[in-house]
């Protein structure tokens, strides 16, 4: 059962550094395809750190690595992803007349993905 | 540098030589002027039109971080006024701040061939070398800011005078300018560090520095002296555009004593008070500043005038600034650079009916008329802030035409005109003569170029051929031909070619122990290191060093030398 | 590591906008490798340390190995051919690099934008629309005793902004460096810059503009209805005890990030705390600067501006530079299908635009340069290795706060710069289209209009 | 003047048409308006290559076909009629002075920007900034109508200071956003922020909204202006029931960062009302 939650795309020291090894890159990758979630919630959805979780918005979907953090750092609802090929998926074309396509914020559906799914 | 040029028949307008409308040809080769030319040379037919020196703006803001932040504000302003491009020239767009590629054509379809951009921070002057490479055809060459330094603040308040003026030297030649340029002396550090205040007299404590204005500005008059600097001292004084600042003005030419100083856009600086009223509107001084002017040969200036229309206020006096953006309200920018500069930008319109601005259109024409000596009251409006260069045209028919200067009195606020001597100077006509003085052989000799705003043998060939007309805005908004560097750049109002100008800049001795004074202060107080602040000669593609004089030489004024 | 070493002083890293010039280098010079980075921070050590010499094709046409040379060809003919060629990147190279993209858009008829347009182009847009109060960093060092980090997380984008311009240095009147000043953090969530300020307020995502405009509200002495805690998650007593200190101050600084510009709101987010700024200066002395990503960011801006009059998103199709962002702006452009051919320098649409964008680049000519194989150059057509700016090139890069400088290589590259592809690539488009192509329309619609009338 | 083109190749990048447009084409035969310039991307093209041009039965314009990707169309238009059969790319009627747009489909970003006068009807939705002002300018709309059917994006009657627009569907966020005069009707709802930054003029809606906390609660009455406006819009075909005529509106002003002289109104949906 999908539940809505807000996505927050940014940048990290660690996606940063790794961007320089190269963009194809195991550990960019790796960086760029890991969500952030509340642990409250991630309990909530039967999640741990390292399951998979499926993110969708009208644009597109995702699957990516969950990874906990505290509800005084990231609080309930909200995610934090850092921006990469895996963001960009979720991300819609229209920029409202300025340039800019939102890319912070965004209400994506969150769908636990069964370990036995992945590759 | 081009073929042998021979510009045949033309009438010649070249004052610094003492031609007045004689008929005669020009010879140009290697982009000078010559004495002859092979026959075979080409040949343009100048019958019917005239011969001028290409025109030399000595004040004006074209290039650098605060033009660039201005033209970045108002892209409403570049939308209905756009330069196309050619098969050769580049495209751009205009409003009161065009672009680089605009600015450098544009200088040029007016006959204009040098330049001088007026206010530089020295930490911006690479930014504005690269603009320069970037405005085709024209000469130029910056003025950099250094009236708000605080390192020059500290030498000067410890007395260290000596390694003041090598500090001052250093500054001018790692940056490349062509002249120190002093902006509300104090000023920045009233408005950056005393919660957004400014300097209202010469003799204000300057924040937490035991200075004066006043010291400051004496100081300044005298180490661009002892330098021997082609040009002298460039001052934007205190106060400007305030009710009464004449006062302000005047002493502050009077600090000069005999030495050269230069009084930047100075009608924004003629203003007096309705006697008995602390705050009331503004009244003309011109007379008093013109009867200095014309009285004291080591003064000159340039007139600042104000054209009705749209403009950009763009100034490093950042307190001037913010009082205008209180006026005009729509958008201000504020741009504060560590240990040296302000700088405020307002786009502002100036309006016939206002009070306060038709009085400023006036006194700018009486500055011109109340002027004795044309070489050292010259043409401005302070591009952009007084009105586009492109206004210049009409600036000149105001001058030379008093039955269109009539009109034009007519349709403005009549109140304003009787606080000036306008309508006194009607009989006042300027020749062509005198424009040519004026717009280019006075900027000329006050800049120190000996070989620009004259056609004398090697003098550089920067001619502009403009077609007769009674109606002088329509004559001077568009010369038939304009030759730069000797190459026929516009020719029947179309560009033949492109051209890149030169970057004019001097390069005064120091000496080299002053950098240990220096570097300190930038480990403490600057966010750049020292070694990456100089300006190396890449950014110099063309350019050419101007010398300075034997310092004992600096004592003669320009002006004074040929009445 | 080879015996051959020898150091770089001075040297600037382009990492990101705070372009920091107190880098000492050492190079190994036979292995062409910066073995230490005195002074960088961890981004900085880590774009050092792997710069090295790659084997990669000087070009690939089609994914073969293709000579520098065969690929100027192609790129040429493909930018000559199109009607609606879009340039775009341009932040992690040279200003001299810019210049000549900027000319090459202008030649061709076609469209530049940058990755601003996808960065701070929403502060841009509201600097069209309300002006800044702004200042270069040092006067944040030498005078800011308070700051306000808006929507951004320096700790991890920007190290060094905390470390050598804004929090911790000593300046002319902050004696005490860190202890004199106030450092507020304003962001959505706790993170690694949190632990920096002295007062965190945490905004409940998507209410900036409510929490600014509040501010903007108190400022100016206006009545703000308590509600305003429940719908940003801030208290009203908080925001007076805010404004009270903004009021206080001697020279109070604004740094936002793109938590304001990347946001539902967009540029009327950053217009209003750069109105923000501005109305505090009735009171005292405020600036505001954006903090810009990538190393010469703020160099594109400025090359594109003073060339076209516009700061990105700039269309020369008519014979004049237009500027609309939605329409102009790469995005846009690439997700509506506009474009008909794509040059890319120094930048990785493929790997973070939008998906729909993405999909067009996949149909249509790409030309790519860029030192690293990325995601772009696997989908170009053409592909040019070029040499890295900063480390292998000198040129022009331009601060976060439009304070200019100068590289300083660390070793040589056997790879072209960027600058000399595009020139290269300039050079003969104008042979192919015997100089500038003319404007293809008429004049501009409303009549050109003298500056002055 | 009495032409009826028809799309018959689709560009494939945009096409920027301002001389489809009534004064252009007067008195021109159909061979003579094939032959009108048009900017197709960098190079000039004939209106021809992307047009039929036929005759038309009445002394109006007719587009037919998918015009999304064609800008332009009746840019700075004065006077006349254009139909449109299908739908219109960007900049439609911006800078208009008078006459009247009609399209049948969905209209792109930037509807009647910067107008002064005349009318643009959309039948579908229209795109963004929609009557709005152009970037870096503070004023948009000055005068006329702009009636759109559908829903409209973000920053509709951004800067106007006169006239109106008139929204049947939703609206996007920053409606009326610096709005300096003038009046937007929004049937539908509004998106967040409507009104930021506005100096005078009204801006109504038929549903309840959250304001920016800059608004504040006046009373709530039924305004005589806005019952003719209502009326007046009905007569254009909106769907405007007779209870929002009738109804009473809570009037709350501001915004107070600015001149607090400016009002949105919202139908009130207390019972007996």
């Amino acid at each position: 059962m999908p539940e809505m939650m807000t996505l927050i795309g940014g940048r990290t020291s660690k996606q940063g550094t790794s961007l320089t090894h190269g963009k194809l890159d195991g550990e960019y990758l790796e960086v760029t395809s890991t969500v952030e979630m509340n642990v409250e919630d991630m309990a909530r959805l039967g999640l741990k750190n390292g399951s998979r979780v499926k993110l969708r918005t009208p644009e597109g979907e995702a699957v990516l690595k969950c990874k906990g953090r505290e509800t005084k750092d990231l609080p309930r609802g909200i995610l934090f992803l850092a921006y990469g090929p895996l963001s960009s998926q979720l991300m819609a074309g229209d920029t409202a007349g300025t340039g800019m396509p939102i890319s912070k914020n965004l209400d994506v559906e969150v769908e636990p993905v069964p370990d036995q799914a992945g590759p | 540098m081009g073929s042998p040029l021979r510009i045949v028949n033309g009438r010649v307008y070249d004052p610094a030589n003492g031609v007045n409308g004689v008929v005669r040809d020009v010879c140009v080769r290697d982009g000078k002027i010559v004495d002859d030319v092979p026959p075979d040379a080409k040949r343009i037919d100048a019958t019917g039109l005239v011969v001028m020196p290409g025109g030399v703006d000595i004040h004006c803001h074209i290039a650098g971080p605060k033009v660039n932040l201005a033209r970045k504000v108002q892209p409403e302003t570049h939308r209905d006024d756009v330069q196309l491009r050619t098969r050769v020239t580049r495209s751009g767009t205009g409003g009161t701040v065009p672009s680089t590629f605009a600015t450098g054509y544009r200088y040029a379809t007016l006959g204009y061939t040098t330049a001088m951009e007026a206010a530089v921070p020295p930490l911006g002057a690479r930014h504005t070398l690269e603009e320069f490479h970037d405005t085709p055809v024209i000469d130029k060459g910056f003025f950099v800011l250094v009236g708000n330094n605080l390192l020059l603040y500290r030498l000067l308040q410890e007395g260290r005078l000596e390694e003041f003026r090598h500090a001052l030297a250093w500054w001018l030649t790692v940056t490349k300018a062509y002249a120190p340029k002093l902006v509300n002396p104090g000023g920045d550090e009233m408005w950056k560090g005393q919660r957004n205040a400014n300097i209202t007299a010469l003799d204000d404590k300057i924040g937490a520095f035991d200075l004066t204005p006043r010291r400051v500005i004496a100081a300044f008059i005298e180490a661009a002296n002892a330098l021997g600097l082609p040009h002298p001292v460039h001052i934007h004084c205190n106060n400007l555009g305030h009710t009464g600042n004449v006062e302000t003005t005047l002493e502050t030419m009077r600090l000069a004593e005999g030495r050269r100083a230069h009084m930047a856009h100075i009608q924004f600086h003629s203003y007096g008070a309705v006697a008995g009223k602390s705050r009331s509107n503004p009244t003309s001084r011109a007379r008093d500043i013109a009867e200095y002017v014309n009285t004291h040969p080591n003064i000159s200036a340039d007139v600042g005038a104000v054209m009705f229309g749209h403009s950009t206020s763009m100034t490093a006096d950042a307190p001037l600034a913010y009082m205008l953006y209180r006026i005009a309200g729509g958008k201000w920018v504020n741009a504060d650079t560590e240990n040296e500069s302000g700088c405020g930008i307002v786009p502002f319109t100036y309006q016939d009916q206002v009070y306060t601005n038709a009085l400023q259109w006036a006194i700018g024409l009486e500055l011109f008329l109340l002027s004795e000596d044309p070489w050292r009251m010259v043409f401005s409006t302070d591009h952009p802030n007084g009105g586009s260069f492109m206004t210049y045209p009409r600036l000149i028919r105001l001058l030379m035409d008093s039955e269109f200067r009539k009109q034009q009195m007519a349709q403005v606020n009549q109140k304003a005109l009787d606080h000036t001597s306008l309508r006194d100077l009607q009989g006042r006509e300027y020749s062509l003569y005198e424009i040519a003085i004026i717009t280019r052989a006075g900027p000329a000799r006050l800049l120190g170029l000996t070989a620009k705003g004259h056609l004398g043998v090697g003098a550089d060939a920067d001619i502009t051929l403009y077609e007769e007309d009674d109606d002088k805005e329509k004559m001077f908004a568009a010369p038939r031909y304009v030759i730069k560097d000797g190459e026929l750049i516009v020719e029947d109002h179309e560009f033949r070619d492109d051209h890149g100008g030169r970057v004019l800049h001097v390069a005064p001795a120091y000496d080299a122990k002053i950098e240990q004074v220096i570097e300190p202060f930038f480990e403490d107080y600057y966010t750049i290191r020292f070694a990456n602040y100089a300006v190396d000669d890449r950014y110099l593609s063309h350019h050419q060093v101007i010398p300075t004089a034997a310092p004992a030489a600096a004592a003669t004024p320009a002006g004074a030398a040929r009445p | 590591m080879s015996d051959n070493l020898k150091v770089v002083e001075n040297a600037t890293c382009t990492f990101c906008g705070c372009v920091c010039d107190d880098m000492n280098l050492t190079v190994d010079v036979d292995e062409h490798r910066i073995t230490k980075a005195e002074n960088a921070c961890i981004l900085g050590k880590a774009w050092f340390r792997e710069h090295g010499i790659e084997q990669r094709p000087f070009a690939l046409i089609d994914g073969h190995e293709a000579t520098t040379e065969a690929g100027v060809e192609e790129a040429a003919q493909i930018l000559a051919r199109a009607r609606f060629p879009m340039i775009y990147g341009l932040s992690d190279t040279t200003c001299e690099a810019q210049r000549v993209a900027v000319g090459l858009a202008d030649m061709l008829g076609g469209t530049i934008d940058t990755t601003t347009s996808v960065c701070h182009g929403p502060s841009g847009i509201a600097f069209q629309g309300v002006g800044e109060s702004t200042a270069s960093l040092g006067e944040l060092k030498n005078r800011a005793d308070m700051i306000v980090f808006w929507g951004g997380n320096p700790a991890e984008a920007h190290p060094r902004l905390f470390s050598r311009y804004a929090v911790t240095p000593k300046g002319m009147y902050i004696p005490n460096g860190r202890k004199d000043r106030t450092i507020v953090l304003v962001d959505v969530r706790r993170t690694a810059s949190t632990p920096a300020a002295d007062i965190f307020v945490q905004v409940k995502p998507r209410s900036d503009f409510e929490v600014l405009w509040a501010l903007r509200a108190l400022v100016k002495g206006r009545k703000v209805d308590p509600s305003i805690e429940r719908r940003t998650g801030v208290s009203l007593a908080v925001l007076e005890d805010l404004v009270a200190r903004m009021k206080r101050c001697n020279y109070g600084a604004f740094l936002f990030g793109m938590g304001l510009t990347m946001n539902r709101g967009r540029h009327f987010n950053s217009a209003a705390l750069l109105a923000l700024a501005t109305d505090l200066n009735q009171f005292t002395h405020w600036v505001a600067k954006p903090v810009r990503g990538h190393g010469n960011v703020t160099g594109a801006d400025n090359v594109v501006s003073w060339q076209t009059g516009f700061p990105f998103g700039v269309n020369f199709s008519r014979g004049y530079p237009r500027f609309n962002p939605g329409e102009f702006t790469t995005v846009d452009v690439l997700a509506r299908g506009d474009a008909d051919a794509a040059l890319i320098i120094a930048s990785d649409p493929a790997s973070n635009f939008p998906k729909p964008a993405i999909e067009h680049l996949k149909r249509i000519p790409v030309i790519v340069l860029d030192p690293k194989a990325t995601l772009t150059s696997r989908l170009a057509r053409v592909a040019f290795t070029t040499a890295t700016y900063g480390i292998n090139v000198t040129g022009t890069v331009y601060r976060m706060d439009d304070v200019a400088l100068t590289l300083r290589p660390a070793f040589p590259s056997p790879y072209p710069s960027d600058e000399q592809v595009l020139t290269a690539i300039r050079d003969r488009v104008r042979v192919l289209l015997g100089g500038n192509r003319l404007p293809a329309g008429a004049a501009p619609i409303a009549p050109a209009v003298a500056a002055a009338s | 003047m009495s032409l009826a083109l028809t799309l018959h190749t689709v560009p494939t990048v945009p096409l920027e048409a301002e001389v489809l447009s009534p004064a252009r084409l007067a008195g021109l035969s159909a061979p003579e308006a094939a032959k009108l310039t048009v900017v197709y991307g960098n190079q000039r093209a004939d209106l021809g290559d992307f047009f039929k041009v036929g005759k038309g039965a009445d002394g109006e314009l007719h587009l037919t076909g998918d015009l999304a990707r064609v800008k332009r169309v009746g840019m700075g238009m004065a006077e006349g009629r254009i139909v449109v059969h299908g739908s219109a790319g960007m900049h439609l009627g911006t800078g208009m002075t008078g006459g009247e747009i009609v399209v049948e489909g969905d209209a792109g970003d930037w509807v009647g920007s910067e107008m002064t006068g005349g009318r643009i009807t959309v039948k579908g939705n229209a795109g963004h900034m929609v009557g709005s002002a152009t970037r870096g300018s503070a004023v948009g709309v000055r005068g006329g109508e702009i009636l759109i059917f559908g829903n409209v994006g973000n920053e509709a009657g951004s800067g106007m200071r006169r006239g109106l627009i008139a929204i049947g569907g939703d609206s996007g966020d920053f409606a009326g956003v610096n709005m300096l005069a003038g009046t937007i009707v929004v049937l539908g709802r509004l998106g967040w922020r409507t009104g930021a930054g506005m100096a005078r003029g009204s801006i109504i809606s038929m549903h309840p909204a959250e304001l920016l906390p800059t608004f504040a609660y006046a009373c709530t009455y039924s305004p005589l202006f806005l019952r003719l406006c209502l009326l007046h819009l009905g007569r254009l075909g909106l769907p405007v029931a007779r209870s929002q005529v009738e109804g009473r509106y809570q009037r709350w002003c501001g915004d107070a960062v600015e001149l607090n002289r400016g009002e949105v109104l919202l139908l009130d949906s207390a019972p007996g009302a």
